[in-house]
């Protein structure tokens, strides 16, 4: 039962995705110009040789600030997991 | 559709990372079977952005100005090292449930529930 | 001055908590006294640039940012033929309402968890992580980009993963925070995949941008599920709530508070996507009733779940849920005949208005329920109701909050959880009565389950192992008699609240074209 | 656990290296592929190698935690300061107020292929610094203390 | 009666501070009838002492209803569908994650195959 459940959703699942490929060409976007923009425009705006770090730095420099972030973050949550913890912290309660 | 193949490799990746995580017992698997599936999707978002014949959008000699779109190579960056951050800390929970109940068994770790 | 504050203060909402986080760890190491002030002072300037910014939007209507170009307003480069290249924050009124919900919240819990989480140890981690959620809620909240949604949404996950692990508990606390954050890490990729989606269709990122070119091909209808399924087990709704009861037990009250916000951006993100990202393109009917349905789901399940209960956070973790679901449904009746102008004018916009004014008082009565919860704890040290009993006798100023709040949850006038829920009620029995009578006999369930938690708690005699038992210190009761006075005041008027607030939130949340315009400027 | 003594030097003559790429990574980012999150990442695993190598206690003498914690926090200090820059000047926040102007990271590019110069992209360098300095410092500090938490563990057994 | 504060919900109105001031009117009216009624109760004499047949008075955590005795009978009647949904929360991580997938297969059927 539970079987069969879980090979049913996984062949929707499946079927769902497989739309991505049916209809999505690869190699042939079908809409270019925010990054044909880019690639015109973002050498001489920044100054930037690489334009994926024009892109990283400068255009979407906001998320690269949200992804070191992220990553800030995460060291935090780990350096909190591995705390010492004090004597009156240890309690347990259901 | 073959010549679409990265897009079907994307979707087998996921669905195997997605069934790793439902059937696998184990912990560690399960958290392999994530980071299965966020290669997946940074494979999806690398392939979404070329373009036949294109090089590197990097105009340091570049042998072309006929180049691949920049943005997805952004987003997969920051999906990446969202990944690596998932990961830690996913990581530093199994090394605590281990040493707090002793296993990494997920038969095991449902004191929570009802 | 003000000028200057109020252009940038979409930029400086997300800077100020960033940037006190970042320096936590620093200001940490002084004294504890030191980084308290610190915190508390970050959190006031982010309250008063959200109340700010607010006001301005509620005034003068959207607010844009452009992070990196060159004046904040200029959405559009001249040369790039009307597309928006960088990330845009588009405050709308709706975005502003969930900020205001986001900073007075925060505001009260850090009262409250500095006596509270006092004696733990880690704290400037702690505060550092705090700080960091508040920063995910207000970047999810006013963010115009879809990527830029992903980051924040990610950053709010980790954070709170980090805060419900950080009692530990003999391992409980990280059970329940790995079950969280397995579900979200997987929850977010798929809205990765959604994305992507979008950006190879349409390429681009900025939701204005994506809709303003919606076709909804077939693949759009695949992203719209991978986006609604994963934002409603974001949001906790049944059958995906299965991480809620255990996380918001869990984690320190003053957490599980703040959890309730968090929930409530990922509800946001899925109106947004579904108002603004689509709109009439998808069959408004279909969606609205699998919306309808999760909420009503929820309401049901959740609430009947919550009266066995034995934890009193867990049954009140199951009341979230069981509240959640209201909002789905006043908001799914709204999408449910959206296009359709007369329905919409007769009903729609009241059950729209419903559910969003319930999202701001859920977040006030449900934060100040479990923070009366983390108050008993402190006191006694357990969450276990059958160990409770008569503490009405000597902790009388946080028994009022819990009735105040109890009642509120409850729908009792006159506080404001009646005003929300008689609105959905009514608006919802013109669209489908047997909804209506669903949702009366869940709010008399949540009456029920409510009394046997108070009747637990609080009456009874004295018991003798609770003799020495005191009132909870000032601090907590101070933030966590703010929340009750916003309640009592968002029920005596609830007009004032509807018009100023709520009216021009679920306006705006239906209006796509205006929000289209505001970014790409009337095309 | 400490490896052999070959492998213990090797370590530690492969770490200079791995701190140079790392750093040139880093500093090019805007020039030839790569940036701060990659060299941070060289540099990381650098530290990577002389932990597998020395045994934990040996390497919380040498790498400690502290330092770490204080040049990720500046890092990231710096990144948004680089980014707030902007705002004090007038413009809104992230604008590259350094590009083309003729200051610091400041000389022009004309549209289309170049030899490189690195004198460019305005503030883009400082991100990319700071960014390093900041993946360099958390990533290093995950493995410490996932480290140190297994080690608990083995005295406790 | 058309007050500005009166909330309008689409087919009506609420107003918070009319029925305040019922409240506050008919508080009134149970003080008055209340205060007509016998004052001869004094504190602190044998009349507070519970009289339970002439046996002592049990202890304090003996009187307490504690919380799992409550609504017994609700769950009783209510069996059938609480022996259906309490064991669904299995605690299982895997389990939790398969939900989550097969609602979204269930969406998926509905919208890309029926709309």
């Amino acid at each position: 039962m539970k079987r069969g459940l879980v090979l049913l959703t996984f062949v929707i699942l499946a079927g769902g995705l497989l739309l991505i490929p049916a209809l999505l060409d690869f190699g042939v976007p079908a809409f270019s110009d925010m990054d044909d923009y880019f690639l015109k425009n973002g050498q001489e705006q920044t100054a930037a040789n690489n334009i994926v770090t024009a892109v990283v730095f400068d255009y979407r420099g906001f998320d690269t600030l949200g992804e070191s972030v992220v990553l800030f973050t995460a060291v935090v949550g780990v350096g909190l997991m591995f705390r010492r913890m004090l004597k009156e912290e240890e309690y347990e309660d259901e | 559709m073959f010549w679409n193949l990265p897009f079907i490799a994307v979707v087998t990746l996921s669905l195997i990372g997605l069934a790793t995580v439902v059937t696998k017992k184990n912990l560690i698997k399960i958290f392999l079977g994530i980071n299965i599936f966020e290669a997946a999707v940074n494979l999806f978002l690398i392939s979404l952005g070329y373009r036949e014949g294109g090089i590197a959008p990097i105009f340091t000699s570049a042998p072309s100005t006929d180049m691949v779109m920049a943005t997805p190579q952004a987003l997969t960056l920051t999906s990446i090292v969202i990944g690596v951050a998932t990961s830690a800390l996913l990581l530093s929970f199994a090394v605590i449930i281990w040493k707090k109940y002793g296993t990494i068994d997920t038969d095991q770790i449902r004191r929570l529930r009802e | 001055m003000n000028g200057f504050l109020i252009e940038h203060a979409p930029a400086l909402l997300i800077m100020l908590p960033l940037i006190g986080a970042f320096a936590t760890p620093f200001i940490g190491r002084v004294s504890p006294r030191v980084r308290s002030a610190w915190v508390v002072l970050i959190m006031t300037l982010t309250t008063l640039t959200a109340l700010l910014l607010a006001s301005d939007v509620f005034l003068n209507g959207t607010q844009i940012y452009v992070f990196g170009a060159v004046t904040p307003d200029l959405t559009v480069p001249l040369d790039s033929g009307g597309i928006p290249i960088r990330i845009i924050f588009t405050v709308d009124a709706m975005s502003a309402l969930m900020q205001v919900i986001g900073a007075i919240t925060g505001f009260a819990v850090l009262l409250y968890s500095l006596s509270a989480d006092r004696i733990h140890s880690g704290l400037e981690s702690f505060y550092t992580l705090f700080l960091l959620m508040i920063a995910g809620i207000m970047g999810m909240v006013s963010t115009g980009d879809l990527f830029n949604f992903f980051v924040f949404l990610e950053i709010l996950s980790i954070s709170s993963a980090g805060l419900i692990a950080y009692r530990i508990d003999g391992g409980l606390a990280v059970e329940a925070a790995l079950k969280y954050f397995v579900l979200s890490t997987i929850g977010a990729m798929v809205i990765l995949i959604a994305i992507g989606i979008y950006y190879g269709e349409y390429n681009a990122l900025n939701i204005a941008m994506i809709a303003s070119r919606m076709q909804f091909t077939l693949l759009d209808k695949v992203a719209l599920v991978l986006i609604i399924a994963a934002l409603a087990m974001k949001c906790g709704s049944v059958p995906l709530h299965f991480w809620t009861p255990d996380a918001y037990s869990m984690a320190p009250s003053s957490i599980t508070a703040m959890l309730v916000v968090a929930s409530q951006a990922s509800l946001y993100g899925l109106f947004r996507v579904v108002f603004t990202l689509y709109n009439v393109t998808l069959n408004a009917l279909t969606v609205g009733w699998i919306i309808i349905i999760l909420g009503v789901l929820s309401m049901v399940v959740g609430v009947t779940m919550a009266i066995p209960q034995k934890n009193v956070k867990r049954l009140m973790a199951y009341h979230a849920i069981s509240q959640t679901g209201y909002m789905l449904l006043g908001v799914g009746v709204g999408l449910a005949v959206l296009g359709n102008q007369p329905l919409m004018d007769s009903f729609g916009y009241i059950a729209m208005e419903g559910g969003i004014f319930h999202i701001i008082n859920h977040a006030m009565y449900k934060g100040l329920l479990f923070l009366t919860a983390g108050a008993i704890f402190f006191r006694i040290g357990t969450y276990n109701l059958n160990k409770m009993g008569g503490l009405g006798h000597s902790m009388k100023y946080t028994m009022i909050f819990f009735i105040i709040g109890a009642l509120a949850i409850a729908g009792i006038p006159p506080f404001n959880g009646f005003a929300s829920k008689l609105m959905i009620y009514e608006s919802v029995f013109a669209f489908n009565p047997v909804l209506a009578v669903i949702a009366m006999v869940v709010s008399i369930l949540t009456l029920a389950s409510f009394v046997k938690v108070f009747h637990s708690i609080f009456m009874g005699p004295k018991l003798p192992e609770y003799e020495t038992v005191q009132e909870a210190p000032v601090p907590m009761l101070i933030g966590m008699g703010l929340l009750a006075v916003i309640v009592i005041l968002f029920g005596l008027f609830p007009q004032l609240v509807v018009d100023g607030l709520i009216a021009p939130a679920a306006h705006a949340l239906t209006d796509q074209s205006g929000y289209i315009a505001a970014v790409l400027g009337g095309a | 656990m400490r490896m052999s003594k070959l492998v213990r030097t090797g370590a530690d003559l492969l770490y200079p290296f791995a701190l140079i790429f790392g750093l040139y990574i880093i500093l090019h980012g805007h020039l030839t592929p790569g940036g701060g999150f990659q060299g941070g990442a060289v540099v990381a695993t650098g530290a990577a190698i002389v932990i597998v190598a020395w045994a934990y206690e040996d390497v919380a003498g040498m790498i400690r935690k502290a330092t770490m914690k204080v040049q990720e926090s500046a890092g990231l200090l710096l990144f948004i300061g680089a980014a707030a820059l902007a705002l004090g000047l007038g413009y809104a926040f992230f604008y590259n107020v350094l590009a083309n102007s003729g200051s610091l990271f400041g000389l022009p590019v004309p549209f289309g292929a170049n030899t490189g110069e690195l004198n460019t992209a305005g503030v883009i360098p400082i991100m990319n610094i700071a960014v390093g300095i900041e993946v360099w410092g958390g990533l290093t500090i995950i493995l410490l203390y996932l480290l140190s938490g297994l080690n608990k563990k083995e005295e406790g057994s | 009666m058309d007050l500005p504060v009166s909330l309008s919900t689409g087919t009506g109105y609420w107003n918070p501070l009319a029925w305040l001031l019922a409240t506050v009117i008919a508080a009134v009216i149970v003080y008055l009838i209340w205060q007509r009624g016998e004052s001869g109760y004094k504190k602190g004499t044998a009349q507070t002492a519970p009289f339970i047949s002439g046996n002592p008075e049990p202890g304090k955590e003996m009187v307490h209803v504690r919380a799992s005795n409550l609504y017994w009978g609700y769950l009783d009647a209510l069996k059938g569908y609480y022996e259906r949904i309490v064991p669904a929360h299995t605690g299982v991580v895997n389990d939790y994650v398969l939900w989550y997938l097969g609602v979204t297969a269930l969406l998926m059927v509905v919208v890309v195959v029926f709309i």
